[in-house]
């Protein structure tokens, strides 16, 4: 018998697979499709202070390998998904849930959080500070240590639940970013978000998306993503949620090998509602052939 | 909604780039007009969302245009060819708010799902107006199949090459219907709407990420709040639509 | 009949189409296969002032629609290019060819294109500021814009044809970096080389690469490039090379239509040695279907 | 050098994840023993090399094992399917060098391409001595095949379970030869540079990118300069190697 489960910032799981924000809603959509109770837990949608549209359409494009989106948080504000989503959720999922925060300010961050935080559902609060799809915030406060820091210190003050920072991969230095977030108290890091990319239409002479830009996920992104959990595995000693492309057990083992002790699974949902159950179901068998007795055993093993 | 694998058992070129694929599987959850299916295309990431033309047990009628390299693959699949499809996606049309006499008006690319609104329509009695909308007489397609269900039929080509010159609307001009049924691309969703002498619902086409709820690609908004073309629509009534 | 031919700062060539540096040697590879006179142009092997072995072996590993690489700047060295590669690339191609020059110091890229500026088989000067796969060199000058200024000046001030700077896309900013290279003279940017990445063998729990991380390639990073080559079209007024993925006839003409005045084709050479005569066998079909009389007139069409 | 189209034949499974694949096509630039070919696998960016295991007119024969998600694709491959290939790579084994009865030393993924060059060999009247190299009796393959071709045959084994228990240089002690050929995993290749009395040839395996010299993603250095595996290679001779 194989043993799955790790522990995230101090928190027990049963298995480290986490399917990644934007990709899974507030999860009772996809317990349409099978007992979401399977996973180790997930990162609900990117949720910000005031309620989002979003981006207009199209926001979606298709790549090799891969696709972008430019959805730009749409969410229903953090008081209806305390009010509503959260009590719709709970009659589905039963573990500890990760809540993916986003904000245009400082203080949007700290008050988002800060009300999450006390929320018994809430197991660990994620800090998207890496959103390629909104104007003036977002991405930009993961470009810069500074910026990266100053968040993490601000939510962590007003805070008692791990704080998970969730870094871009637009930046020329991550283990900086990363590194930053360490000091300025961060429980964890997850990256990678999206690569920002584009399309055009070819008929149209213009671009794909309404937003012209959008963030580019699914296995093209996958040796990029690797690549920056391992260096940032080299920089820090807190945790790291690697994510970016992951779409198959052996993923998940290349991902932890390089440094990561938890997964998220995100593009992969989408194709298939499926995945994740996937994923676990062929956990086991992977292990044995790679000669794997416990995950929580291998994590950063390939340095 | 679920997950499986079909079976190609024909596919035929029914006008210029236009396919009409049949597949044998699990139809269980394929009984709504309006609703559409997402097909997995090897080499493609994303799904190809495909209206629901017809279905009979163990049996799923799809009708396509070749509009780039995925559906050009799916085109060139044969007999024996195995699909893995996602089904039962979408609200689909409701149909008991059709009354005696209604009338559905499909354009292009939404004529096909037009087909099994139809036959529902017409296996619950209903006198059925039908206006089928295309560019020209070469891409007129399923016009029979229409009548043999005994709805009347109205052609209109933008070019006049068959039936009534000029646009859809052209060809509600004058009728007399007791709801409306549409799809088709957005400029006749609009025109459609605009024409139209009672309530009626519209299916929307957007660019879809997964075609079942979870990315919110597709969203729009409504005047009541923002709705998932592919999970809360693609079928949206009237009244609540915000162009 | 339809028109491709385009103006590379001041150079008019037949076709927009360039073989991209490090996938076409010194261009007489590929004359085995078809007459290379087809091409606009090619970029020959990233050479150096000293020879160089490149990195230790494996260099080379698959990724989903792409490859990595870590060769490291392999080549004979420059007085070795024009003493041998030179005179055996006359027999078999006879337009300017564009050379590919790398260096480890400011020293090293003007000694470099000192010399191959002299040579009349030379068009233009591509200097890389962006190889991720050398230590202390390489893409550290092209991730700073103060740096990338320096040797843009510094190139400038030695040579008399045109002179190209290879922008890497590991970068926050590339619109900035684009920026300091016009305003150190540049006469074109060319962008973008390789993603770093990196895989792990499962079995050995080990990196595939030698080298650790190696550079991505292949249609996986096609958006990311286009992205860039469209932010940069926005950030200056010299011309743009674009490249990154490109591998068909629509590949060519999105990245023209996104800014580029001539695209670079890199690993699809690899994958298939036709692939530059394939692309230019299809332009003429695929800009009759767009409605292309000119190429040059689409250069940037969809901003 | 060309690229063409095959078109598979048979596929047999000849061991334990090991199979033969037979495709038809144009072989004329694929008679030279030791070369390989670059064959093109949906869904993968990269070709797989494949060594040449026989070739007769319009009809080519390969060995390869499944390591990986590309080999498996390919090994669920059938009858009438089609592959584009890259031929006639590499620079093969030099015969010439010979002498009367040489050695030919083959260890598991590096037996195939000693067929064709036996077969060549003994095509020229050379009186052959063949060590082929295993893990264990399942998994030996070609035997009877290299005994058709007249050579004196020699299994090893690792585990003992067919032939001569050990390694392929425990058979080659105490053999008369006058030349050696040898295909095989990097350490049995230094085992045999080792063990050898005379001068050999050595083809030697690594990852590349393309296969036709362009990428110098598969250089290796010799007494005499860099050498790409590819190209330049994937044979070379015992005097220039540089361990």
């Amino acid at each position: 018998m194989v043993n799955t489960s790790v522990t995230l910032c101090g928190l027990p799981m049963d298995n480290p697979i986490i399917p990644a924000s934007g990709t899974f809603g507030f999860g009772y959509e996809f317990a349409d499709w099978y007992d979401i109770n399977l996973l180790g837990t997930f990162s609900f949608k990117g949720t910000t202070r005031e309620p989002r549209y979003g981006n207009p359409t199209p926001r979606i494009a298709e790549t090799a390998s891969g696709m972008l989106n430019s959805v730009g948080l749409q969410n229903p504000g953090v008081h209806a998904v305390i009010a509503e989503e959260l009590p719709r959720l709970k009659k589905v999922f039963h573990k500890p849930v990760m809540a993916n925060v986003s904000g245009f300010s400082e203080e949007d961050y700290v008050y988002t959080c800060q009300l999450l935080d006390k929320e018994p559902q809430v197991g660990w609060l994620e800090v998207n500070i890496s959103c390629p799809n909104v104007h003036n915030g977002g991405m930009s406060f993961g470009t810069l240590p500074e910026s990266a820091m100053a968040i993490t210190k601000a939510v962590k003050a007003v805070t008692t639940k791990p704080v998970i920072m969730k870094l871009s991969p637009n930046v020329t230095d991550i283990a900086s970013i990363a590194k930053a977030c360490e000091e300025g108290g961060a429980d964890g890091i997850s990256l990678i978000n999206t690569l920002m990319g584009m399309r055009l239409d070819l008929k149209k002479r213009k671009p794909l998306l309404a937003n012209v830009t959008g963030g580019m996920s699914g296995p093209a992104v996958f040796p990029v993503a690797l690549r920056m959990v391992w260096q940032v595995y080299n920089a820090v000693s807190i945790p790291i949620v690697g994510l970016g492309g992951v779409s198959s057990a052996e993923d998940v083992i290349e991902m932890m090998l390089a440094g990561a002790t938890a997964v998220q699974v995100g593009a992969a949902n989408l194709v298939d509602p499926y995945a994740c159950k996937t994923i676990l179901e062929d956990l086991p068998r992977v292990m044995e052939q790679l000669k794997i007795d416990s995950l929580s055993e291998i994590i950063g093993g390939a340095h | 909604m679920k997950k499986s694998i079909f079976t190609l058992r024909s596919q035929n070129e029914i006008a210029p780039r236009t396919f009409e694929l049949v597949l044998n599987g699990d139809t269980d959850d394929l009984d709504k007009p309006g609703q559409f299916v997402n097909i997995r295309i090897q080499g493609y990431y994303l799904r190809r969302p495909i209206s629901v033309c017809n279905v009979t047990p163990g049996r799923l009628t799809l009708i396509y245009k070749v509009v780039g390299s995925g559906t050009e693959v799916l085109s060139r699949m044969t007999v024996g060819d195995e699909l893995e499809l996602l089904t039962g996606l979408g609200n689909g049309y409701d149909l008991t708010a059709a009354g005696d006499c209604p009338l559905l008006i499909g354009g292009g690319a939404g004529v096909p799902p037009m087909y099994l609104l139809a036959r529902k329509l017409a296996e619950a009695g209903k006198r059925l107006t039908v206006i089928l909308g295309f560019n020209t007489a070469a891409e007129v397609f399923y016009e029979d199949k229409f009548k043999a269900l005994g709805a009347k039929v109205l052609i209109t080509t933008v070019d006049g090459s068959a039936g009534i010159k000029g646009f859809v609307t052209n060809a509600m001009e004058g009728l007399d219907y007791s709801y409306f049924y549409t799809c088709g691309p957005g400029p006749m969703l609009k025109a459609v709407y605009d024409s139209s002498a009672t309530e009626g619902q519209f299916s929307f086409e957007e660019r879809m990420g997964c075609g079942f709820g979870a990315c919110v690609g597709c969203t729009c908004e409504t005047k009541y709040g923002n709705k998932r073309i592919c999970r809360d629509g693609p079928v949206l009534v009237k009244e609540e639509i915000k162009w």
